[in-house]
């Protein structure tokens, strides 16, 4: 198929797709309307279990098997991408040359450095009650770590990063959410019910029965996740040649 | 509509606008600049943004912007420093006048706030994003140098 | 009630994806992405999901360039050492 | 206006479709997919936003005092954000893969191969 026939086939499909979605947006409830049911019903739920951010209680509490699923495709691909970029046979490893970094630069590195860590775990801990929750936290955490290789070289970042233990913790994350899970039926209800422990007072850090601590595992399990999905990228990146190349 | 949200909409049709039109085009030098741009002027909307809708929580996003804007400049500055090099961009005064614009909307919004926790998390994301804006142009302007396999 | 604001940054975020499609070099692409990830939190902030927003941000901001950056570096520099073996 | 959004995503999704099946580069081709992506974001909250709401985020409002906007579709993206970030990674290294099989990350020069 030449590249020819094949824009033809792109403009026909293309202009079809786009017919039918465009119909379907014309028969969309019209945007700003104020007819939106699951949403109430999910609202007055979370005030019932005094989760002041309501999403975090739809993704840990009424919605928690849902998230329990987004966590195993994080999982898989985490795995996925450890397995494709394993180093080979033919290849070695080359030691990366340190890159000049202007000593400002250097400097705000390791200032934010910590700044970024505690912010990322102020957004896990208070995923419950203002904006945020495990997703984010964990990612600006994990981010945060990578300042190392950015201001300094990535010696100094192997150094306080050993992936083994890392992958332990994203194993280890995911197992939590599923004990959290299975408490609950042992509890006595169903599998990541919401009922094994206390409400406790509403807009505190430890309102929300179990939110806080899914919460906290998913914050660990993404962290854990990316810094490892990073390691395998720099490796590949900065470090791994093919045999025979420079 | 109040005075907040019209003027975060000013800054973003203008402001952000124009940095949209410079990432897009034009040679690798004005991208960066202007990336690192979209960062020092996106980040004093979402605050004037959480004034106009008058929630302290929307602050959040605007904290997490300050801190990750720059680092991903850095990694611009550092993955392309081969590039950079060659060509190094050179507009300061854009850089000082988008700081100057993140700076003065924290004051305002501290003055207008009054002393409380809500300030201190305003002056640590105003502190960010000044100081991480201005490292993040020296680094993009040769702060950074490119080693083959750094 | 913010109409304009919600068309404005509507707007932003369409000219900025049809950006980072027609940008075909995939380094000047992940930096439209990066301006893409800021400009749909702000999206996002308006249409009152500062969760999202955050989400957008953590993610489109540093971790996405960086990936795709890393991706290009290693592609690049086995291309290079096929032209060398030449 | 009451349809902008909605086109505006179904834009958003036709360009990045047009940039994956008109890509000369894999790493582009991601880059593209991620547009799709955000589409489905500005789609969901769309369909969740209410004319005049706020977020339904209680630590600083008092429940019942102003309308908000659908909390379940914030929760569908807000989640699919990060998933969606690890995908692109592995893709990445399909496409890091690729380059080490072949040589090439030219879909087109790849299919050729095959043959």
């Amino acid at each position: 198929m030449t590249r020819r026939v094949r824009l033809w086939i792109l403009a026909v499909g293309g202009a079809g797709l786009a017919a039918l979605l465009v119909a379907a947006c014309l028969e969309l409830p019209g945007f700003g309307g104020t007819s939106h049911p699951y949403g109430d019903r999910a609202v007055r739920a979370s005030l019932a279990r005094r989760t002041a951010n309501t999403i975090a209680s739809i993704n840990f509490d009424q919605r928690a098997f849902d998230t329990l699923g987004e966590m195993s495709i994080l999982f898989a691909s985490v795995l996925g991408t450890v397995v494709l970029l394993r180093q080979t046979r033919d290849e070695r490893r080359a030691k990366p040359e340190p890159a000049y970094v202007a000593l400002p630069v250097r400097r705000y590195a390791l200032i934010v450095l910590p700044v970024a860590l505690l912010t990322g775990l102020y957004v896990i801990a208070h995923g419950q009650l203002s904006p945020g929750g495990g997703f984010q936290g964990g990612v600006v955490a994990a981010t945060a770590l990578h300042l190392l290789y950015l201001g300094a070289d990535y010696r100094a970042l192997e150094r306080i990063r050993p992936v083994g233990l890392y992958e332990v913790g994203d194993a280890l994350a995911a197992s939590a959410y599923l004990v959290t899970g299975l408490a609950g039926l042992i509890g006595g209800a169903a599998f990541l019910a919401n009922t094994l422990l206390p409400y406790g007072t509403f807009n505190t850090l430890s309102s929300g029965g179990t939110v806080p601590l899914l919460n906290a595992a998913i914050g660990m399990e993404v962290a854990c996740a990316v810094v490892v999905l990073l390691a395998r990228f720099l490796d590949q990146a900065v470090e791994i040649e093919q045999e025979g190349g420079t | 509509m109040n005075g907040w949200t019209v003027a975060a909409t000013a800054a973003l049709a203008g402001g952000v606008g124009a940095t949209v039109w410079g990432v897009a085009t034009g040679p690798l030098r004005r991208r960066v600049v202007a990336q690192n741009l979209s960062t020092s002027l996106a980040c004093p909307s979402l605050l004037l943004l959480a004034q106009g809708y008058d929630r302290p929580s929307y602050v959040d996003p605007a904290l997490v912007l300050a801190l990750l804007g720059p680092v991903g400049t850095l990694v611009f500055a550092r993955l392309l420093a081969e590039d950079l090099e060659k060509d190094p961009p050179k507009a300061p005064w854009l850089t000082y006048a988008a700081s100057g614009f993140g700076a003065v909307v924290v004051l305002v919004l501290c003055v207008v706030g009054g002393p409380d926790r809500a300030m201190g998390k305003l002056l640590v994301t105003g502190a960010l994003l000044v100081g991480g804006n201005l490292i993040a142009s020296r680094a993009l302007a040769g702060g950074i140098a490119g080693s083959r396999h750094g | 009630m913010d109409d304009p604001l919600i068309v404005v940054t509507l707007l932003l975020v369409a000219a900025c994806a049809t950006a980072a499609v027609a940008v075909r070099d995939p380094e000047r692409q992940a930096l439209v992405l990066a301006v893409l990830g800021t400009t749909l939190a702000v999206l996002f902030t308006v249409l009152q999901a500062p969760d999202v927003a955050l989400s957008q941000l953590a993610v489109g901001s540093a971790l996405t360039p960086l990936l795709l950056l890393l991706s290009v570096r290693k592609v690049r520099r086995r291309g290079r050492k096929k032209d060398k073996a030449r | 206006m009451s349809v902008l959004p909605y086109l505006v995503a179904v834009w958003i999704f036709l360009v990045g479709c047009y940039g994956i099946a008109t890509s000369r580069n894999l790493i582009h081709a991601v880059g593209c997919l991620a547009v799709c992506q955000s589409a489905t974001y500005v789609l969901l909250l769309a369909v969740g936003y209410r004319d005049g709401g706020t977020a339904p985020v209680f630590s600083d409002v008092k429940p019942g005092s102003r309308p908000v906007v659908d909390p379940v579709v914030q929760a569908l993206a807000l989640t699919d954000v990060v998933v969606g970030a690890t995908v692109t990674a592995l893709l990445l290294a399909l496409v890091m893969q690729v380059s080490k099989r072949h040589g090439t990350v030219d879909p087109d020069e790849l299919s050729e191969l095959r043959g």
